[in-house]
């Protein structure tokens, strides 16, 4: 036992962290009209993604590198998924004036 | 670690009295050295005006942060050898970290006080301040090829034959450009301005500017020492011992700073960010590639 | 305290100048005064300087801008005729005494310490408008999208005047500006500048102005380098290079609803600042007579 | 020590990460964002992994004051002056989030994970690097190229100049559905504002 009452960094707690970080997302991508808050939303479902890999990679891995490549990958697969929001968002609001999901139950032109 | 924190912290004030002492010379105000100290004072005697509807907690904390992100990048300087208060393997990273954090503090103290003259400055920053900070990571990436490390120390070690001013004259003069954008003066000094009555400090007095003020003195520093080491050898020199190589260098990068952001004008913002984009990232590119041809074995 | 005190004792006295007419060139001598410091922002000023004659129709803009300042705080009048019944009087070309006098002493607010527009309370959300949007809460009118002229991303403006005082335009100049962002898409002129002496119309001062504007000093090899920092073939850059040439720039400007759209703040700033404060005041008195 | 850091950053994260989503002001729920993802990059950092969690600082902080800016941009309620709630199938949301989290939970209490730790003499950022430029040269570059398709993509997006012409000059918007009114701003109301009052 110490000062934090039996809790230490272990994989299952890291784990458990991450899918906090997950559920949360979800709900935040699932509740929000705004598309950026939506965007918010996948955003810290990935930041969980990003707290497992780093997990696996440093309790299971043996120290292989490929584990913190995947946590480079999926770094940049946010940054690919920000801008092409971004500029879907952007794109959308110049045409109908919408920043909210129930605008947009068509894509058709 | 814990001795060079602690001598950090004791250069530290010294440091800041002078980078506010540079910025007086030359202003024909006279008390240059005790100048500082008075208004500081003064400042301190005055009360924070409120504004309507602001964002307490960030306006009253934009300052501490401010000045915690430019203890953090003076924390990666090496002293002497083996002497780091962060001893990270990946110290320049954290130095990128903080540059990316200063925009983000910078925005919030032009946001939080709740008025169009701070938002406008805090708006103009960001949209300069980034490309800047993108420009620094180049550079600073062609600082740490011929260490083949991202860490402070082994950035200095590589310097021993030859100070990375001349393999890569390019590299200081750019990084000067960071250094004006994350000091806030001069030409990329678009937080404020006189255009903008003082842009994200218009609405502060009293403490909250002092502390401004002081945090901004602060990075000066920690950008200066930054800036010694990865180009100038930091404590590398003969005859006088490191860190006293190292305090000498910060100086000289200190006056050439304040200098820079006292000669050149800025400019209206739409062309600066062309500039950037268009003259100074290739330029940064450019000094990449020289950098990397020249490390090839 | 007492240290803290002792020390504050020889400390710059932070001066915020609002200018009338007549007043420009007095201020520039202050700008090097020993003991003193201009600042551009009512909030980091302990005394407030009212140089020239500020007409009545300022009053109240002058009366907020009073209460803009920190207290304790002190207004000097320099000559000017008070209007209000705060501050000292100073004659003659230096002010430095009234005003170290004045920084002694603390005045209380001059306009009733309310909110400028109280709240509505209109609506089922309170701001009187329809719905979540519209209304106008505290008086302001509610931000809405509207025409963006720069590259067509309507999104909301804002919409407020500017001046009388604003340390960055010419002294009186108050306009109503609506903003995109920093560029500006719609321009009013609601008070013309204060006319000036013929002396602010010389080449030296009004390059020192706009230099000003661009963070440098007024040093001829500076202000050379800074040329390159306006854009190429723009009046701006020819005029101050007149200027910096020691020569008059007798251009008049277009009128400010048409010439200021499109500009952004900075934009508009050093075009205003480019033009020699009278033939900027006539600018905008010729829509008036017309 | 490492535990008590653990433990106190990870309930930052949490803590923030929710705070995302019930902060009126979306400046403020961008910048909870960016707590939330610097306490994941220092527990990655406690996780003898330092490039990562350092080079996620420092790639968040740029990405929330993007995020920022364009959240200031499309904010409906500027200054927070109305109150307003802009979520729907908030109970939906809800359980599938809670499901999502108590499902990964199980997940991971149930499986038996492997332990193989990362050996404490391991140059973690240089095995990195040479990972990254050796071996997986390929995934690296490839990444980039993604980047560069976005950049380009992104400007061509979000420009003005569009497929037809002009994407916002003076034509009427399609309709949201087959034949219905057209969408967005309508110039005989006066004025261009949000057409849409959805909420609650």
């Amino acid at each position: 036992m110490t000062i934090t009452g039996g809790i230490e960094m272990t994989l299952v707690s890291v784990l458990i962290v991450a899918a906090a970080l997950i559920g949360i997302g979800l709900y935040g991508a699932l509740s929000q009209q705004s598309f950026v808050m939506l965007m918010m939303g996948l955003e810290l479902m990935l930041n969980g993604a990003i707290l497992a890999i780093v997990g696996f990679w440093a309790f299971s891995l043996g120290g292989a590198p490929e584990g913190q490549l995947l946590a480079i990958i999926v770094m940049a697969v946010m940054a690919v998924e920000m801008a092409v929001g971004f500029a879907l968002v952007v794109a959308v609001y110049r045409k109908r004036q919408a920043d909210m999901t129930e605008s947009l139950t068509e894509l058709r032109h | 670690m814990i001795a060079a924190t602690l001598y950090l912290l004791l250069a530290l004030p010294p440091l800041v009295w002078a980078a506010a002492v540079f910025d007086r010379i030359g202003t024909g105000r006279g008390a240059l050295l005790a100048g500082p100290l008075r208004n500081g004072a003064a400042l301190l005697l005055r009360p924070v005006a409120p504004t309507e509807a602001p964002d307490r907690l960030n306006r009253l904390l934009a300052p501490g942060w401010y000045l915690a992100l430019a203890l953090v990048g003076l924390s990666v300087v090496p002293l002497a050898p083996g002497l780091v208060a962060s001893d990270l393997s990946t110290g320049l990273v954290l130095w990128g970290a903080c540059e990316a954090l200063t925009v983000v503090v910078v925005f919030l103290h032009g946001w939080s006080p709740n008025a169009p003259f701070p938002l406008l400055g805090a708006y103009r920053y960001v949209a300069i301040a980034l490309p800047a900070m993108l420009l620094s990571m180049f550079v600073l990436i062609g600082a740490a090829l011929p260490a083949q490390s991202l860490s402070v120390g082994a950035v200095v070690e590589a310097q021993r034959e030859v100070w990375n001013l001349v393999r890569q004259p390019l590299g200081l003069p750019l990084f000067m450009a960071l250094g004006l954008a994350l000091t806030l003066r001069g030409p990329f000094d678009y937080a404020g301005g006189a255009e903008l009555a003082g842009g994200t400090s218009a609405e502060e007095s009293g403490p909250a500017l002092a502390a401004w003020r002081l945090a901004r003195a602060a990075m000066l520093v920690a950008f200066s020492a930054m800036a010694a080491t990865a180009f100038l050898g930091g404590y590398l020199g003969p005859v006088l011992p490191g860190p006293l190589w190292l305090l000498l260098k910060t100086l000289a990068v200190m006056a050439a700073t304040v200098a820079a952001g006292r000669f050149f004008a800025r400019m209206p913002p739409a062309r600066m960010l062309t500039l950037l984009w268009v003259v100074l990232l290739p330029l940064s590119f450019a000094n990449l590639a020289l950098v990397g041809i020249e490390v090839l074995p | 305290m007492s240290l803290l005190a002792s020390l504050a004792r020889g400390a710059e006295i932070p001066v915020f100048a609002a200018i009338g007419a007549g007043g420009l060139a007095p201020v520039e001598t202050l700008r090097r005064r020993p003991g003193l410091r201009l600042v551009d922002t009512p909030r980091h000023a302990r005394v407030l300087l009212v140089a020239g004659e500020v007409d009545a129709a300022h009053a109240t803009a002058l009366e907020r801008l009073h209460a803009q300042l920190a207290r304790p705080r002190a207004t000097v009048w320099w000559r000017a005729p008070r209007l209000f019944d705060r501050g000292e009087i100073a004659d003659g070309d230096d002010p430095t005494g009234a005003i170290r006098r004045a920084a002694e002493t603390d005045e209380p607010d001059q306009r009733p310490d309310l909110p400028p527009h109280p709240w509505e309370g209109i609506g089922p959300h309170g701001q009187g408008g329809m719905g979540m949007m519209g209304g106008t809460p505290y008086g302001r009118p509610m931000a809405m999208t509207a025409e963006d002229i720069r590259d067509g991303l309507a999104l909301d403006a804002y919409r407020a005047r500017f001046g009388p005082f604003l340390p960055m335009l010419p002294p009186g100049l108050a306009l109503d500006l609506t903003l995109q962002g920093d560029v500006i898409v719609a321009a009013g002129v609601a008070a013309p500048p204060y006319p000036q002496g013929a002396e602010s119309d010389a080449p030296g001062p009004c390059a020192a102005r706009m230099l000003r504007l661009m963070g440098i000093g007024p040093r001829a090899a500076r202000a050379r380098g800074a040329l390159a920092a306006l854009p190429r073939g723009s009046g701006m850059r020819r005029r101050l290079a007149a200027w910096v040439d020691g020569a008059r720039v007798d251009e008049t400007p277009r009128p400010l609803p048409d010439a200021l759209p499109g500009r952004d703040w900075t934009g508009a700033a050093l075009w205003l600042a480019s033009f020699a404060p009278s033939r900027l005041r006539a600018a905008c008195l010729k829509p008036e007579a017309a | 020590m490492t535990d008590a850091l653990f433990l106190v950053l990870s309930a930052l994260a949490v803590w923030s990460g929710w705070r995302v989503f019930r902060v009126d002001s979306m400046v403020r729920a961008s910048f909870q964002l960016l707590v939330s993802f610097i306490a994941v990059g220092l527990i990655a950092v406690l996780l003898a992994a330092p490039y990562i969690g350092i080079a996620t600082v420092f790639m968040m902080a740029v990405e929330m004051m993007v995020m920022a800016l364009f959240m200031v941009m499309f904010m409906m309620n500027p200054a927070g002056l109305n109150p307003m709630s802009m979520v729907h199938q908030h109970r939906f949301a809800a359980i599938t989030g809670g499901t999502a989290f108590a499902g990964l939970v199980a997940a991971v209490l149930l499986s038996d994970l492997p332990a193989n730790p990362v050996p404490p003499e391991a140059e973690a950022v240089r095995d990195l690097g040479r990972e990254l430029l050796g071996p997986s040269m390929l995934i690296f570059e490839t990444a980039g190229v993604t980047l560069l398709a976005t950049m380009i993509g992104a400007v061509v997006l979000s420009a003005r100049s569009g497929r037809y012409g002009e994407s916002d000059a003076g034509s009427v918007p399609p309709g949201l559905t087959p034949g219905g009114a057209p969408a967005g701003r309508r110039p005989a109301q006066g004025g261009g504002h949000h057409d849409h009052h959805w909420g609650h």
